[in-house]
């Protein structure tokens, strides 16, 4: 029995609006109800980056939200997806062009799948979270065999609060 | 023996004579020097006492006693005149009338003025050990304040005095030598409190002293009722020959008025909160060691007699009702040092319910709270003072953030605030033991018993979220540095705290040894029954009260090695992340929540002279 | 050697038997609003999903706490089934919690701020009832031990009534269900102390979610004695009561909390002390 | 330290739907100020709407300024745009625009409703209004093809017809839904909890919600009368279908949700009204002339008084369009109303106003 494989099992998301029309917002909402339930997969809405798996992103990223997304998306811990729910948030939609809007979120943070529509119904939606299942199964491998590089090339005692990096940096000119 | 009993009252008094001539460098010698003499004596001494000491002193002493209460009282009296304040005249006026009036009328064979017991012997020890550090401390401490270089070596002269009273106090037996002594504490505190000069000291000093002279009157009264039932000599020893006769319940009522004067309980509570104007050494050496401390003494010394007498069940009802009040009133303050008063009145209530219950357990209960407390609040105090001198912090909303400017501290305050609520250190055992045979107390005295249960149960948990409010800032900070630098605070202060955290920790450790060593023999002296304490496996056996050691061993990892170790551990290998700010990166600013007494205070002081007069009714009918 | 050996078992299991249960309540609370819910054994996959994150932390003395809280609550939780001193019990409770309170103490966030200072209310809601329960158990079984009380064969029910009730009062505060959800409060402050906690770190606050349950539900099965029939009677009359309780009620605020486990629940214990006392 | 308390919320926090920052400065959790933040969402619709837009594209660009009351957006330009045009539409459309304008009424009460019970902590009663509201969805998408984004009315008039049948299916299931809507009553009126989360808190009192000039069941609620759909006729013949007026006077959460849960009881009149009266005429009036001169509309949104203003220079592209959300009238309120209260029942509150952001923001 390989318990690595239930991991899968459990996706916790997270919603962030980039400053869309709650539209699909709204939809997001009516999929935790009762008549589509996704905690039937196991998904708890944590309203909390740092216990969350899933990133749902709705909406064209305006300037203002812009780097709310990305330090939402960089406290999330690896290994973590990126849903984009909606035309907006995954190209820009109608909104794209406007003079106060940045296009969709994959210009800022990895997207790992583009949910459709104009709203997104919510049977997308938890199309796309269940897509994004499979990717967060083979990030979570990808992040453990990296981490197994990583930790032999690693010496101990450098500076805690960053990354480790393996090769120091060498001048070029000496 | 009698050699280093008298050493140990007349070296403090020597020394603080001293200290008022001799050069500052010489005395700073002096102190560290005496301070280790006395610890050492007062161990010698516990060490080697078997049985209660019973001696005389020479006929003239008497003079000199009588002569020294009538200078006092004319001191106090001048002291009302000066400050202009018609309470402490009126009492004075009327201590003076009594004191004369029994000076006339008693026999003046005083055979047996003092008597070094265990209990005595077990005070020495408090007392000594826990204010020589104080004074050592306060070395450093009175060199930063702003006033003459004459008046800090008269700081550290009255301390010294106030050493030597008290171990004149807790020896004496006789009432009048007790009295003088009793208001020589009272004086020592009042010129302690006033010491800075400004108006709110000298206020301040001003309702200590009256508040205690009640409590000297009190004795007073005792000494009279004692004659005048016919029991012959005023002494302790006397009045616990007489137990439970209902001729000394009105004596030992008075008495009982007396202690809770100096301990500071609700009608009188307000002179101890006041004293926080003092310098901060002088609120430890209340708090801990010696002055509050008088209150639980006299309660244990008198506990036999009074042991199931009305009056005790008044004072454990007044106590228990203390015991709430003051931890419901802690939580209103925001001043460091009145918390720590308002906890230590919580617990005195707790230490003198303790021995007025007067069984086996509730007596060695009273004894590891007394001594616990004492090393918990004294480590608290001389924090409260290095967070002034250091960090110039004085309330507790203003800590935000110690952790990270000052570890050490912040740690040693933690720990602290833990050994006083948590398991498994020496005063959580205290108050352990105390719930426990408070459930006995419920079964046999019905509604009394519930009622202080309650009490304790309600008062208990608000002190714990006093606690958690007050740590709460103590240890926030924002991030970690690779490795933790304990702030310099100065040789005297650091030494000082390590020490009572190493007292603290190897209380904590030893309690067992201590239990059955320590703890016990005293216990079984003071309360004149035995108190058997068996070791059975992992358990304790103190008479019928189990105490699992297991649990608390484990405890012990649980609580201070965790809370140090989180101080220093460093997970390699994890990342670090930001706090989570809704998205944002502003800064935003933190408090505790903050709780107002204001309109229920009055009704406290209001049930606490209620109590006060019954406990006289009581002892009258 | 059952005596001994049921309940080191059974300490052994807790987070197993907590996890069960915790999944077992979120069916029942699913199905209660019309839902299907997750599958029974989605607090495991929880847990092993928790423990593939990467690691990360706000610093190293919040997450270390958190693991400790995790630890001394299993403790206490052992202490409690292996039929120790209630008081002792209830004291390493409220260390652990203390602990956890630190953690949210120790970082600059607010929500976790918040979190340690209502849970600190918490404290002061449930702990006073609890201490007048271990003393009214005590009154009627002459000691504080546990194990008296397991193996007593006359149910603590029969005579404390008022005491279970209180104490069906004071479980929501402690299970931090609603209406007395104050401490964890999703929707206000985003889960409280546990917030900052990721990864393998937020596993321990989650697992030591479970030990809570099984925490709790043994204080429940003390009134039965040893008459387990009762005791299981009284489990499912508890995990139907909370839930009902939960799906039925908003959250209040902290004050109001607080009022009314001091107000109801702590006069209701203490009516039962003074009738124990009387009788 | 001090004794004051700042806790934000949002950005991105749970109990909101959508980026606001508000800025609550507490003492012991009771609010003594708050700083709002409302504009995340800005994104330049006006702008682009008079530059990248044909006139007529435009009507399905304002529908995406709000998804909760797009057809509320999308009726308001199309009324200005025809004002413009000078042309008058079909009385079909007309109630056709009314009937999915208050089934949108009773979808986005219904969303508020079950939002403030989410952020009272009353998850169990989410779900139930939750459940309850996917019928109204659920006709929206027979009416219009589409759950959200209805792009039902364009200029000139309405884009689909509607069928007999999903008529008869729109009475059917309003017939189902009158039990649940009793229900929902009876727990938003007395279950005890909720109420003690909920009334007395928020409070909005007449005076201030005039001073501040608040519209919507936000208003209503506090006992002003205002509501677009009693005043104007001129477009849209609300009171030839029954319109009536629903006002409270306690001003507070609770009193909120009454208003909402009557007003879905009257839009379900109106509907049912509506379809039996349904005239019919043709769906669309053509035309080919393009926008003149400068025309204003208001008509009433779930939360409040829609006001668009239009100017045309006789091209394809408009000159100006000007939206003016009710959100925005009623932020001024909404920051008031925090003062005094828990920081607990924020969440609530919020939800309460049912804040449309995206709207007031653009």
């Amino acid at each position: 029995m390989n318990l690595a494989s239930y991991r899968k099992k459990s996706p916790w998301i997270l919603h962030y609006n980039a400053g869309g029309c709650n539209g699909c917002d709204i939809e997001i909402l009516a999929c935790l109800a009762p008549k589509y339930d996704i905690e039937r997969f196991g998904m708890i809405n944590t309203g909390n980056p740092k216990q969350s798996d899933i990133l749902l992103v709705t909406g064209p990223v305006t300037k203002r939200s812009r780097e709310r997304l990305v330090e939402i998306y960089a406290q999330m811990p690896e290994p973590k997806v990126v849903i984009s729910c909606g035309a907006c948030a995954s190209t820009g939609g109608v909104f794209r062009g406007m003079y106060n809007c940045e296009g969709g979120v994959d210009q800022f943070i990895p997207v790992d799948v583009y949910v459709c529509g104009c709203g997104t119904r919510p049977e997308q939606i938890i199309d796309g979270v269940v897509q994004a299942l499979a990717i967060l199964e083979k990030k979570t491998k990808e992040l453990e065999e990296s981490v197994k590089l990583k930790r032999e090339a690693v010496k101990e005692g450098h500076q805690l609060n960053r990354r480790h990096i393996a090769d120091e940096i060498k001048p070029v000119l000496s | 023996m009698y050699f280093f009993i008298t050493g140990l009252f007349l070296l403090p008094l020597i020394v603080s004579g001293l200290l008022l001539v001799l050069p500052g460098k010489i005395s700073k010698r002096l102190v560290i020097l005496t301070s280790f003499l006395l610890s050492a004596l007062a161990l010698y001494i516990f060490i080697n006492t078997t049985a209660p000491l019973y001696f005389s002193v020479p006929g003239y002493v008497n003079e000199v006693v009588a002569g020294a209460d009538i200078l006092l009282l004319v001191y106090f009296g001048w002291v009302a005149l000066r400050k202009k304040s018609g309470l402490v005249g009126i009492l004075t006026v009327l201590q003076l009338a009594g004191l004369l009036y029994l000076l006339k009328t008693l026999p003046a064979s005083h055979s047996m003025q003092f008597m070094v017991d265990k209990l005595s012997v077990f005070m020495f020890l408090l007392i000594n050990v826990i204010s020589g550090i104080i004074a050592v401390f306060s070395l450093r401490y009175i060199e930063e304040e702003a006033c003459s270089a004459f008046r800090k070596k008269y700081f550290l002269s009255i301390l010294f005095w106030f050493i030597g009273v008290m171990n004149l106090v807790v020896s004496s037996d006789n009432l009048e030598y007790f009295f003088l002594f009793f208001e020589l504490t009272t004086l020592a505190s009042f010129l302690l409190i006033g010491f800075r000069k400004d108006a709110v000291s000298v206020k301040n000093a001003l309702t200590a002293l009256w508040m205690n002279q009640v409590g000297g009157l009190a004795i007073l009264a005792a000494i009279f009722f004692i004659a005048y039932n016919g029991y012959g000599e005023a002494t302790f020893s006397n009045l616990l020959a007489h137990t439970a006769e209902k001729g000394i319940l009105l004596p030992l009522a008075l008495i009982a008025v007396a202690a809770i004067s100096k301990g500071a309980q609700l009608p009188f509570s307000k002179w101890l909160l006041g004293a926080m104007v003092a310098p901060t050494p002088v609120s430890a050496l209340l708090h801990s060691s010696t002055m509050v401390k008088i209150a639980p003494f006299i309660i244990l010394r008198l506990s036999p007699a009074l042991k199931d007498t009305p009056v005790a069940m008044v004072l454990i009802g007044l106590t228990g009702f203390v015991f709430i009040a003051a931890a419901v009133g802690a939580l209103a303050q925001d001043n460091f040092k009145r918390i720590l008063a308002h906890s230590t009145i919580a617990l005195l209530a707790l230490m003198i319910m303790m021995g007025a219950m007067g069984t086996p357990v509730t007596i060695v209960a009273s004894l590891v709270l007394i001594l616990f407390h004492g090393i918990s609040k004294c480590m608290l105090f001389l924090n409260a003072g290095v967070l002034e001198r250091v960090f110039h912090l004085k309330e507790t909303s203003d800590m935000d953030r110690l952790g990270e400017s000052g570890p050490f501290t912040s740690l040693v305050i933690t720990l602290g605030f833990m050994s006083l609520l948590l398991p498994p250190f020496g005063a959580f055992i205290g108050k352990w033991l105390s719930i426990e045979t408070l459930g006995a107390l419920a079964t046999e005295k019905k509604i009394l018993g519930a009622l202080v249960m309650v009490a304790i149960a309600g008062g208990g948990a608000v002190l714990s979220l006093l606690y958690f409010k007050v740590m709460g800032g103590l240890v926030s900070r924002s991030g970690e540095q690779d490795r933790v630098r304990f702030e310099k605070t100065g040789p005297i202060y650091s030494a000082t705290i390590y020490i009572l955290l190493g007292l603290v920790l190897a209380g904590m450790i030893g309690l067992p040894l201590l239990l059955t060593h320590y703890f016990a023999p005293v216990a079984a002296e003071t309360g004149r029954q035995a108190v058997p304490v068996v070791t059975e496996g992992w358990n304790l056996y103190i008479a019928s009260m189990r105490l699992p050691i297991l649990p608390l061993l484990v405890a012990f990892f649980l609580l201070p090695v965790t809370v140090i170790t989180a101080l220093f551990i460093r997970f390699r290998k994890v990342d670090r992340a930001r706090e989570y700010m809704c998205g944002e990166k502003l800064n935003y600013s933190f408090s505790s929540f903050y709780f107002s007494t204001d309109r229920a205070t009055p009704y406290f002081y209001a049930a606490g002279v209620l109590f006060l007069a019954s406990l006289i009714l009581v002892a009258l009918i | 050697m059952n005596d001994v050996l049921i309940p080191v078992i059974l300490i052994l299991l807790a987070p197993l038997l907590g996890g069960l249960l915790y999944g077992f309540e979120r069916i029942v609370k699913a199905r209660m609003q019309r839902r299907i819910g997750p599958p029974l054994l989605q607090p495991f996959y929880d847990f092993l999903k928790l423990a593939g994150k990467r690691r990360m932390m706000v610093h190293s003395a919040h997450a270390f706490l958190g693991i400790m809280h995790f630890v001394s609550l299993w403790f206490a939780l052992a202490v409690l089934l292996l039929g120790g001193d209630l008081i002792l019990v209830i004291f390493l409770h409220l260390l652990s919690t203390s602990l956890l309170i630190l953690a949210g103490y120790s970082t600059r966030s607010i929500f976790s701020h918040l979190g340690a200072n209502r849970a600190a209310i918490s404290v002061l809601a449930y702990e006073p009832v609890l201490i007048i329960l271990a003393v009214s158990i005590f009154m009627l079984n002459g000691t504080f031990d546990t194990a008296a009380v397991f193996t007593s064969s006359e149910p603590l029910l029969y005579k404390m009534p008022l005491a279970f009730i209180a104490l069906l009062l004071v479980l929501p505060i402690k299970l931090k269900k609603s209406p007395f959800d104050v401490a964890e409060a999703h929707q206000e402050i985003t889960g409280g102390v546990e917030l900052e906690f990721s990864g393998l770190f937020y596993e321990a606050v989650y697992t030591a979610k479970w030990l809570d349950y099984v925490f709790c539900y043994t204080l429940v099965f003390l009134f039965a004695g040893s008459n387990i029939l009762l005791g299981a009677g009284l489990l499912v009359f508890t995990f139907l009561y909370l839930n009902a309780l939960d799906n039925s009620t908003a959250r209040v605020s902290y004050k109001q909390m607080l009022r009314f486990s001091l107000g109801v629940a702590f006069s209701l214990a203490f009516i039962n002390l003074l009738i124990n006392s009387l009788t | 330290m001090g004794r004051q308390y700042e806790i934000p919320v949002g950005a991105q926090h749970i109990s909101l739907l959508e980026p606001l920052h508000f800025k609550f400065t507490t003492e012991n959790e009771r609010i003594v100020r708050t700083d709002a933040n409302v504009y995340y969402v800005h994104r330049g619709i006006e702008q682009a709407c008079c530059s990248k837009f044909k006139f007529r594209q435009v009507s399905f660009v304002v529908g995406r300024v709000c998804g909760l009351c797009s057809i509320s957006h999308t009726t308001a330009y199309s009324q200005v745009a025809e004002k413009l045009l000078k042309i008058e539409i079909p009385k079909r459309a007309k109630y056709l625009r009314m009937l999915v304008i208050e089934l949108d009424r009773i979808h986005s009460h219904l969303l508020c409703l079950s939002h403030v019970a989410e952020n009272s902590g009353f998850e169990a009663l989410f779900m139930k209004t939750m459940q309850y509201r996917e019928f109204s969805m659920e006709l929206l998408e027979a009416v219009c093809g589409n759950r959200i984004q209805y792009d039902f009315s364009i200029v000139g008039g309405v884009a689909r017809d509607l069928k007999p049948e999903t008529g008869q299916l729109i009475l059917q299931r309003l017939k189902n839904f009158m039990p649940q809507l009793e229900e929902l009553v009876g727990i938003y009126q007395h279950n005890w909890t909720l109420s003690l989360k909920n009334k007395g808190t928020g409070v909005l009192t007449r005076e201030d919600a005039m001073r501040l000039n608040v519209v919507g069941p936000f208003a209503r609620a506090a006992g002003l009368a205002v509501d677009v759909r009693n005043e104007t006729e001129d477009l849209l013949p609300w009171k030839e279908v029954g319109f009536e007026m629903i006002t409270d006077t306690a001003g507070d959460v609770h009193a909120r949700n009454m208003i909402r849960l009557r007003e879905i009881g009257v839009s379900i009149r109106l509907i049912r009204n509506i379809i039996d009266g349904l005239p019919e005429s043709a769906l669309l009036t053509e035309t080919k002339a393009f926008p003149d001169g400068e025309a204003t509309v208001r008509l009433e949104a779930p939360r409040g008084e829609l006001f668009y203003y239009a100017k045309g220079n006789k091209t394809q592209v408009l000159e100006r369009l000007k939206i003016k959300a009710p959100t925005f009238s009623n932020v001024a309120g909404m920051v008031h109303a925090f003062t005094g209260n828990e920081y607990g029942s924020a969440a609530a509150i919020i939800a309460s106003y049912d804040p449309c952001l995206s709207c007031t923001a653009r």
